[in-house]
């Protein structure tokens, strides 16, 4: 038995997905040719465009497709301040590497940065950022949903407290892990930037989205051909984007129901969990939460150590980001939240996926207790903690 | 990330010699849970030679297998032999680590040193 | 019927390639993750590396995946430059967009950038390059052939001039066109750094590559997570990579045969043109281009009318770069080897590709003679020409 | 690229009026071959009404359309109301242009008034 507990690092491709995908495999033109071959590569295009830009809530005309989702972030920041004087920007403790470094690129490239705390559930106040807005705020990013552990953000708050201050600044969200499981609407949301990544619901990796509200002027930082308004050069990867098109389309349809489902299972696995194993703490917000996402600390043992007897019985669960295994830091996130380091190291994210079932979360109660028990066992910790 | 080889996987799936030795003659213990792993290593001399040695370990899969690998190293060895063992002669015999991985070798080395050096001690103080 | 003749701009999949994709659709996991999953994918990435590795002549960890060529253009050039302080580069006045609007970009942000001049079939002069080295020259680009004109750059005479003069200079080459269409060896052409994608060898849109010699340091200009050594991070396009692998595989077994044959048929299709229209011009070198492209100055005509009516009767071409249709300008390439602009404007290129055959092309020069003289007819240039 | 619609592929596939007319009334020429594409126009006229126009072009596929249609609004019509005809009546004629090749409408535009003032001068001479 395989189950596949690891959909905040990526996901299964959708049948559907496969099959559109397939379809579209001899459509190969080159988009931006003029002939026929490159003119029915550009109505998949377009079509597609048209499908994902729904899903956000946006014309097609404020989307452009990228290679993926921390290409979406960095065209969205990067590209927004090549078109600026203003040198202050915002963002918090707890995004993705794919923000967070480039801020902290920035920060060491002349540029002022506030990275707010979040509280303990990880959610950052609106009133917090309110406070942080300057004169000379160009771009504030957020994220829609936290990968780790799948808090959600008061977007729209923080949207308003932004406008209430200035209608200058930029306001960027990276919704890669918030779409699809989440309503998302950039107009409901206020947003003038939103990244999304084909590959975290069921579409195909290499393939990406920012929408770019009309009006907001970015400038390109990859520099080429004037494929997608000039802003992602490159000859257009028809055939994933393909794919990413279907992906939102039946990743839109009942979505409510799915993530009813998910979230069923989520809790199941939380309180079975809860009851089968002492010395745990659960992260994460109790109710603003992806309900997908379950991230838990299993004091005195080592949070690599879980994964891997995991995977021998046929688990896939990951610590926190896929981005940042093979470094040994501890979670930026789980610190930002007021782990410990020992805590920190300790924790497993569970995230579930549209094609998750009872039985396999049954399956996972049942070797999960075993596996903490024995690698307590072999602690030097677990025996401290009794003691106390 | 890089793959672990056959052999630590061996050791982390069946990692010898786990637990505390109650009447050890030497422990050391290494590392601290801010900057990652820790690691309490027993042992139990007798004329000299390492007759037994356990550990207890917080870490990933490799400080598992390398506080496993470095006690089956250490058994039988005489205290001369036992402390010229190097965190390489652990990768070694684990068939290799992953670069950021071999920090974990180094602490069982340091585990090793600091449980002979408190056998070492304790017998001064007799 | 059907007849591709636009592989310059991109080109069909081969089927072994569309069965690769197929095969590696259900290999879904996040290459960067611990478990199975994970492996399995980092397995099916690394077996792709190797394979692209092995068709540059380089060692697979000099090599990183990307989203484009265009993207290792600019991870190449952005990348190196973000990491030196030296203050001059080099190129060539008939480099693709990807390479030429990246110079020009660096140009109005603090960079002394030399535009070489091309000889009248486009190529680069050794010694002109040689002479414009300077003290604080950090990055030579020169491409291996050109996209439009075929011409290929005697890339090694350059690297030995720039060795020469100094170790520090960093060489990149273009080589997005070349591969697969020349011999490609990065050893002995002596580079630093080399881009390709997929598409151009009938491999899958959406995935580049490029080599960075061991030892020159690179930063990323994109930032995220490690992959791809955090040169190019987000979540890895395995199944696009391991396509791009199968095409690489493909295009170097039976490269010579392959390549005489498509010479075969771009020189009947050439000597077929100058026997049955007159006034007109190849484009290009006569003998260092590549074998499957032939670019014509069809005097007194337009280019995009031309490719219009080729198109009504199945016959796909393009005036010269895909990535400038759309733009109102004239070949920057063909201005560059001196065609004033109205030849300049009536010029299309034929890219052929190891599908074509015999037939395909007795078909456009059945069709091709009377296009152009139903548009000499139209067109007020035609009488005057005839009057000179 | 954006796509031409029907109507502009129906002018370029048969464009109406390709030619000269030698014993023309007015010649209208625009462009250059530095900055694009070159349009003739040639006109007929009698007794203050286009009996005929006819064109040349050198350009690409709007530019032709373009061409064929503006003969096409003109023949027929008075100096009057052919003076009036502007490039947005080419565009609504062709269903559209795409705004890269709006260009070309205006240089229809452009070649039908100079054909007008290039007959109104030749009047005058008279
Ligand atoms: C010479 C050259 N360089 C770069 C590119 C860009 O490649 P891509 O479309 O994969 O970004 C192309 C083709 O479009 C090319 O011909
Ligand atoms: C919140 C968030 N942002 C950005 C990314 C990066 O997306 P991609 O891997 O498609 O570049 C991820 C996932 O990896 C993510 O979870």
């Amino acid at each position: 038995m395989r189950v596949y507990l690891d959909n905040n690092a990526t996901t299964p491709l959708a049948e559907e997905v496969k099959k559109e995908m397939a379809d579209s495999a001899g459509i190969f033109g080159n988009a931006s040719s003029m002939h026929k071959d490159g003119m029915l590569s550009r109505n998949l295009l377009e079509k597609a465009r048209q499908k994902v830009s729904s899903g956000l809530g946006c014309s097609p005309d404020e989307l452009i497709f990228t290679g993926c989702g921390t290409e979406s972030d960095n065209i969205a920041i990067q590209g927004f301040l090549r078109g600026t004087d203003k040198k202050h920007i915002i963002t918090s403790k707890i995004e993705h590497p794919a923000v967070l470094n480039v801020f902290k690129y920035l920060h060491n490239n002349g540029y002022e940065v506030t990275y707010l705390d979040v509280d303990e559930y990880g959610a950052v106040d609106p009133e917090l950022l309110a406070g942080a807005l300057r004169k000379d705020t160009a771009l504030v990013s957020i994220m829609t949903a936290n990968n780790e552990i799948g808090t959600i953000q008061p977007v729209k708050e923080i949207s308003e407290r932004i406008r209430e201050y200035s209608k200058d600044i930029v306001f960027h969200t990276d919704a890669v892990q918030g779409f699809g499981k989440t309503d998302i609407d950039v107009k409901k949301m206020g947003v003038d930037m939103m990244s999304v990544s084909a590959h975290k619901i069921n579409g195909p990796k290499g393939v990406g989205a920012l929408f770019i509200r009309k009006g907001v002027k970015i400038k390109p930082v990859f520099i080429g051909g004037h494929h997608e308004r000039g802003l992602r050069p490159g000859t257009e990867n028809v055939q994933g984007i393909a794919g990413f098109g279907k992906a939102v389309e039946i990743a839109m349809a009942g979505m409510k129901e799915k993530n009813e489902k998910t979230g069923r299972l989520r809790d199941k696995l939380k309180e079975g969990i809860i009851r089968s194993i002492p010395n745990i703490k659960i992260n994460g917000h109790p109710e603003t939460v992806l309900p997908n996402t379950l991230n838990v600390s299993f004091r005195d043992v080592e949070g690599e150590s879980i994964i891997m007897m995991l995977d021998m019985e046929g688990i896939s669960v990951s610590t926190g980001s896929a981005c940042t295994s093979g470094t040994l830091e501890a979670s930026h996130v789980l610190l930002s939240i007021g782990l410990d380091h020992a805590s920190a190291q300790g924790s497993v994210r569970f995230s579930l996926g549209v094609y998750n079932n009872e039985q396999e979360i049954g399956y996972v109660l049942e070797k999960l207790p075993g596996i903490i028990s024995r690698l307590r066992d072999m602690s030097p910790l677990a025996k401290k903690s009794e003691c106390k | 990330m890089e793959q672990y080889s056959e052999k630590v996987m061996e050791h982390f799936r069946n990692p010898k010699n786990v637990g505390e030795i109650p009447d050890a003659d030497g422990v050391g213990r290494v590392g601290n849970p801010t900057c990652g792993d820790i690691m309490e290593l027993y042992i139990k001399v007798d004329k000299g030679i390492i007759k037994d040695a356990r550990f207890k370990t917080f870490g990933c899969g490799a400080a598992i297998a390398s506080s496993s690998m470095v006690t089956e190293l250490v058994k039988g060895k005489t205290l001369e032999e036992a402390e010229k063992i190097s965190n390489k002669a652990v990768i070694e015999a684990l068939d290799g680590l992953p670069p950021v991985k071999r920090h974990c070798s180094v602490l069982a080395e340091e585990a090793l040193k600091k449980a002979i050096e408190d056998y070492k001690n304790r017998q001064k103080d007799v």
